[in-house]
């Protein structure tokens, strides 16, 4: 029988190649028309401690890993000691025979131990130890009989640079572990079959759709400090800054990062920050002056658990108060919470226009879960060609040629909203400041000057709320028995659970905020008002939505499901605590 | 070009707010002059400012500028380089601001040389927070905060500096304006990083380092004085005492520039250029996406 | 008729003395018997711009200042044209007669001219420009047939440092003032009587009664970074520091700042930080280190108008929900917003025993107006003497020699607050670090033990809540007709708008949050449930208050009367908005 | 005294999560050696660090630790310092933390000379963070972050340290653990601030500057020489490229420490006196609200 949905977990310390081989095969799945949703489990260490990649692959689209493992690849004995008894019944263990694991005790628990001698294998084969990994890639192909063609195609590729001989030694490896598994008999519950002509596929985790959106979005600079989990967004833009023509900075610090993205967005770049709660945390007094000072902001915070630094490597979503009241008195700011990969990718396109016609900072919350975990999507999902630019008020060259007025920066406006020029042209020479400020940009302490500023700034975020903030998105029966409300990536387990309760009889369905701020507030008002019995699923302990909900709406939700081990939701958790609430 | 701007373009309506007789009046005039000498416009500068007395200077005169918070002007000022090389920015901020709360942003700037003038208001002291020692107040100094005295010794600044890496070092001093106009506008000159600490007495709250202090201690390097030679530049530039040079203690045309290395910046100012991805770099989509595959 | 309640107002430039001045009269009215109440209104600049020391006096304890000038001395012909309109009629205003000022025009307005040769009795009779201040104060008791004694004691006081000379110049230009008033026959409605036997009072503003509930408080460490309007509780402590035993530091910024009080505190110090809006979001990083480490950090936020640098020298209540929200993840925290002076004392004296009892972050949040308003209490109010020091679950050197079990720092207890010992004993050698962590401090990665340290953290807001966090001040009649809700400084206009109310038939009644988070969620859920019609009265406009009241409990106030123009409330403008309300 | 205490006494169960070969281990070898060597008790030294590889130093060894945030160790060991000056206060931080971020707090500690030990992890790459430039990192090298090679010059630590006012700067090597614990017991003697900048090979991300790198470069300063005498030290701190010095370069014992300069520390650490105003400083809370009156 085809399977439809299984996962494969690749086990084994830092530094093993874990997370390149998991890739790779991922890919190749990708490339078979199957759908990967792939998902790294790290610890904030180089080498050593014990690291997984989970794989799983289904014949459908995807939005969540979920429970149980179907092949466990051990690297590690410590692999097996760990996922043992995440193992279904019926599924197996592939491990090099030279480990010491008890096979016994597999099979009592009814998974089958396939002992492989990768390391052998792979010196025989290949002449190196390290392409164990691809030996183990082969045994998994063998037992699943998955096309061994488009893994042989990511070995090609990968290898290409380090010349024939490898890609040949690599292809060998890959075969022999296909042979190996295929003449001892080893046999499986699994049958990976591909999909044919399901066309071409990105393989993208959401830090990178997030980088794309933002160079397709007129993204020109980027000043970041590395902070995990956020720095593969600077890494990868960094790496193609030269061919883009992009600005990128690393500087001292965070203080630095912010308040050079401020000075070149000031001049008229589209500056990018990235960062992850401790280095946002020192943003916040920049982020008082970009509100202040109506300069356009952008900045990618990719959260981790908190409080501190917490835990470096891994998930959760307690960032989304700290960063809504941000700084020193009120002003707005747009807080973007995609959930998918392109929610992230369309977050980090429309960050630059919201930012530019609004003139405000706005902040992408994202997480290590969206960030890291690896799936495959249509390239349109990926629309990098229908982004468009839009500066908003923005005044053009011509436009400054042609002004006659005196040019007042921060012109009182029907929607609050100043028509902006850039330093450099002679029609337009004028100050801003953070300290509160005429029309003009001068220093005022004059106190109605000083209310109709503030509501000034303040209408801003009404015009945006009407305007570009999106509602949330709407899945599942409108008369269901239970509704789930969720934000950022918890959606994708929370979109998959629906389907589970449905398959159990609970009619359910889900609000999922993807703008969160200003919160949408009267969509979420009408789902919470429909619904029968509702419920916040996220990742903090202190049900940070659900606060933010009532605190605009005065609506409480009735119920919480909140995790904060650092673990992302997995749809079976949320179904069991669906179950224990309705 | 020099002969369409005069001192009348830079005029502006605010009165500055600073104490009768204090030394950022000369300090104003001083960059005001220099940006006349070499024909720039308002427009073709950008003064960034943090937060002090000092910093409240691009306010009282007609040129854009932005007025940031307090530490922050060096790296508010670098990304406005390195996003418009083609603009000329001056940073004009406290003692406090630039080597107090603001130092490690002054530090790297001067080991990276990015092209912009830091004229440093160094009154040591805080003036607008009504009188507290600063980084470079002398030892011993009485203030709000240190009611027995300072009790740390002060940072030198242009020794820190020559150390870090800076391209372009000077001393000038608000009792002087034409020599420190002559000083700023060979600051802003100078391609790379350049600093101008400038000794401003703050008639308020440092009665120690008064015009009179100044002026009893300060000589002018003289036309024999090289500032190319690095081993001369340190000596002088940790000359304090009875004796304190004014000029250009430092210049080293040498190293090239930060912005000029930057890949991004071949073609000029990123923001002069479009904000399609595609039509700026060449690179199509397609291709974007297909490493994706 | 003897006066009730009267205002006089000094204005004139930054740098001439006018402070002084002002509180030179207000220590006299207070030693009278009388209750002053001075408030003063600066820019952020040194010398020059009109600035102005406003002084109610009243026969009985006030809280706010008023509107209405009775009496103004203008220094300059600024304070004329600034404050004319505000004079009541009947009032009148003391000017040096070489003023360029209209006084036609004053009479036209039912206003007095009182004009003095200020400048020619300082120099005639004191020999120096400088003494018009006192002419001034002179010309005031003139008018008011205030006994001079209480003035004269002020002069010999304050002028003792500089010796008999200035002490006698000074003595007798007032002097010449009150003869200059009375031989000229000016009069006015005002008849300042003592109030005999009273006692003994002080005369402090609000960061004074901060510093010495600090210091009472067991307060043995400051570090902190000059911010207006804080720096004056720093400069206070500064002063004192040699003679009370304090370590003070200023140092290179508020990063330093607070994470040398983190340090500090770690090894057992009592250690405060001050700052304003600005410096607290530089604060935000370090305000999770201390969190995660439990870590005791006292720090006293004297907020001014936001965003950014705002109005610098101004009132503000914008840094609420900012404060509250601090910082990446969760985790527990105590804000106290003082209203009064003997709240700001409390406030000081309490924080570090908060701190180290939930060894936690406790935050005072005062503002600009309860931090510089000056007025006389009873020396009882500043209970320094009542103070008591309570460290919690602090271990003692001798519970420390007898320590048998390795000592956990992080130790899992009832009330989540583990036994604290500070490094530097045999039995206690440990660790603690920002990272999530085990009970004896190292670092976890464990998804279990995570969500226990969370839970345990968590843990001690419910019981800091259950026995520390006081309930909101109520007063009024309990079922009146309308119920102000309001916090900090803000308390002091609201409470006398009550009576006014009264006055006026209007029955109202009040809740003030002395004490902001952990919300005192129950206490404030039934005052708003017994309310028949609530509003909200804060200084910012977003109505940061409202909505925690509603984040926290769901409940929504009715109405909102909002001020964010840098100035503080005033119990007529309360008055005027609540009647537009009802 | 020194009898009292063996390297034993400071075994603790945690096993670093270093790469094997990395050069922290060197480091934490030699730290705990010279704490044995100067008869220091775990519980009398605290070490201090922030975020970053080096930074997890204090986890492996039996000893107080605070592993505090990136950048912000000195700040925290300042304060630890200033409350208890009788406690040995150590802090372990990578370059970027030191240099990079934290730079502002290294400088002002230089200069206020507060008796702390700083231990500098230089790997002159961002290990933890899996390979991006330092602050140290050479021009040209080619990382995550710098894919055509780094352009800013490396910040020099020994030379900043001494131009700030340093009182003993010092270089190590992973390489010679003894005689980095000699270095390291001499910089904890040391009254006021010491920094040990110790050439830390990450054998992960920096492979251009490994043990192989060092050992043909670093030499040991001999027993001629003095480092008392600033002008040499300064040149010796300089000194960078074919010949790489190692040992104590600068030493001053003329400089009082800032916490022997605080009235309040005057009798003795804060921490051991009493919480109780009156009784720690013998004012009546009579006088002080009389103050007020
Ligand atoms: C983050 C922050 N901290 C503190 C302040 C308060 N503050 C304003 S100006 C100033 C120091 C002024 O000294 P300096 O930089 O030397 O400038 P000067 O006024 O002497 O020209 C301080 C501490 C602030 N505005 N922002
Ligand atoms: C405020 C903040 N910014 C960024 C980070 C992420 N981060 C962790 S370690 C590190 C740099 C590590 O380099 P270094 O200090 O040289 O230490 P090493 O790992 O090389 O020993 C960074 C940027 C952080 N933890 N906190
Ligand atoms: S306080 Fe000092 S620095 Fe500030 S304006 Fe007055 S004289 Fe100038
Ligand atoms: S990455 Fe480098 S510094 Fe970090 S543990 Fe590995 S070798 Fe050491
Ligand atoms: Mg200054
Ligand atoms: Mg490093």
């Amino acid at each position: 029988m085809v399977t439809d949905d299984m996962t494969i977990v690749f086990g084994g310390n830092a530094g093993q190649g874990i997370r390149s081989t998991g890739l790779g095969f991922i890919k190749a799945i990708a490339r078979s028309g199957l759908f990967p949703f792939g998902r790294q489990d790290y610890r904030s260490r180089i080498r050593g401690g014990h690291n997984f990649f989970e794989i799983r692959v289904a014949r459908k689209q995807v939005y969540s890993h979920t429970e149980g493992i179907d092949l466990l690849v051990a690297i590690t004995e410590d692999t097996v000691t760990e996922h043992l008894d995440e193992i279904v019944e019926g599924g197996g263990v592939i491990y090099d025979d030279d480990l010491d694991v008890d096979a016994e005790e597999m099979e009592e628990k009814g998974v089958k131990p396939y002992p492989v001698p990768l390391e052998q294998i792979a010196m025989e084969e290949g002449g190196a130890k390290i392409m164990a990994n691809t030996a183990a890639i082969g045994a998994i192909i063998g037992l699943t009989g998955f096309d061994i063609s488009y893994i042989e195609g990511i070995i090609e590729e990968n290898f290409a640079v380090k010349g024939d001989e490898v890609v040949k030694n690599n292809l060998d490896v890959a075969n022999a572990g296909v042979e190996y598994v295929n003449s001892h008999g080893y046999s499986s519950n699994y049958d990976l079959e591909p999909i044919p002509e399901s066309g071409e596929r990105m393989v993208i985790n959401g830090n990178q759709a997030f980088a794309l959106g933002a160079v397709a979005g007129g993204c020109n600079f980027i000043s970041a400090y590395p902070m995990t989990p956020s720095t593969s967004v600077l890494e990868w833009i960094t790496k193609h800054s030269k061919e883009l023509n992009i600005v990128t900075k690393q500087p001292e610090s965070e203080l630095a990062a912010v308040n050079m993205a401020i000075g070149a967005s000031h001049v008229g770049a589209r500056a990018l920050v990235t960062t992850s709660g401790g280095g946002f945390s020192l943003m916040v007094e920049a982020l008082g002056l970009s509100g202040m000072t109506e300069t356009p902001l952008v900045i990618a915070e990719v959260s981790r658990p908190g409080p501190s630094t917490g835990l470096p490597t891994r998930t959760g979503q307690g960032d989304l108060m700290s960063i809504v009241h941000a700084s020193q008195g009120d002003f707005p700011r747009i807080v973007l919470t995609p959930g998918t990969i392109q929610e992230a990718f369309q977050a980090g396109a429309r960050s630059f226009n919201l930012a530019e016609k609004y003139q405000m900072p706005v902040i992408t919350l994202s997480d290590q879960h969206l960030a890291d975990s690896v799936r495959a999507v249509d390239p349109d999902v990926i629309d990098m060609e229908g982004a468009e630019i839009d500066r908003g008020e923005f005044l053009t060259e011509e436009e400054l040629d042609a002004l006659e007025e005196p040019y007042l920066r921060h012109k009182f406006t029907e929607g609050g909203v100043s028509p902006r020029a850039v330093p450099g042209h002679e029609n337009a020479v004028y100050k801003t400041t953070g300290n509160e400020h005429t029309e003009k940009g001068d220093i005022t302490e004059d106190p109605e000057l000083r209310t109709k500023m503030m509501d000034k700034r303040a209408k801003k975020a009404k015009t945006a709320l009407k305007k570009d903030i999106e509602p949330p998105v709407a899945e599942g029966p409108e008369d269901a028995e239970v509704s789930l409300v969720c934000w950022g990536s918890t959606y994708g387990a929370v979109k998959e659970a629906l389907e589970k309760l449905e398959e159990e009889g609970v009619s359910a369905n889900l609000c999922h905020l993807k703008d969160a701020w200003p919160l949408p507030a009267d969509p979420v008002v009408d789902f919470l008002e429909g619904a029968e019995k509702t419920v916040i699923v996220e990742g903090n302990d202190s049900g940070e939505m659900k606060k933010l909900i009532s605190q605009e709406t005065g609506k409480v939700v009735d119920h919480e499901i909140l995790k904060y081990d650092g673990r992302p939701f997995t749809p079976e958790y949320i179904v069991q605590k669906v179950e224990e609430v309705i | 070009m020099a002969n369409d701007v005069s001192l009348a373009d830079y005029q502006y309506p605010t009165q500055p707010t600073w104490c009768p007789g204090c030394g950022d009046f000369a300090i104003l005039q001083g960059l005001q002059m220099a940006l006349v000498d070499l024909g720039l416009k308002p427009h073709e500068s950008l003064l960034v400012s943090g937060i002090g007395c000092g910093s409240k200077l691009p306010h009282y005169t007609n040129v854009n500028g932005f007025h940031s918070i307090h530490g922050r002007p060096v790296a508010v000022a670098t990304g406005v380089k390195l996003a418009n090389p083609d603009m000329n920015v001056v940073v004009t901020a406290g003692d406090g601001d630039s080597y107090g709360i603001g130092a490690n942003h002054f530090l790297h700037a001067c080991r990276r040389n990015i092209g912009i003038t830091q004229i440093v208001e160094d009154n040591r002291v805080y003036g607008l927070t009504k009188g507290q020692y600063s980084p470079t107040s002398y030892k011993g100094f009485v203030t709000k905060t240190s009611p027995e005295g300072a009790i740390e010794p002060p940072l030198d600044p242009l020794p820190t500096a020559l150390t870090s890496g800076a391209t372009f070092i000077a001393r000038a001093f608000s009792g002087d304006v034409k020599h420190m106009k002559e000083v700023i506008a060979r600051a802003i000159e100078h391609e790379g990083y350049s600093l101008v600490d400038v000794l401003q007495p703050c008639v308020t709250f440092n009665p120690g380092r008064s015009y009179d202090f100044y002026n009893g201690r300060v000589y002018k390097l003289g036309d024999d004085y090289d500032p190319t030679d690095k081993d001369e530049a340190r000596k002088t530039a940790e000359e304090w005492g009875e004796k304190i040079p004014l000029g250009v203690i430092y210049e080293n045309n040498d190293k090239p520039t930060y912005e000029e290395q930057v890949p991004a910046l071949r073609d000029g100012p990123i923001v002069g250029q479009s904000l399609d991805l595609v039509e700026r770099s060449g690179v199509s989509y397609e291709e974007i996406k297909r490493s994706f595959m």
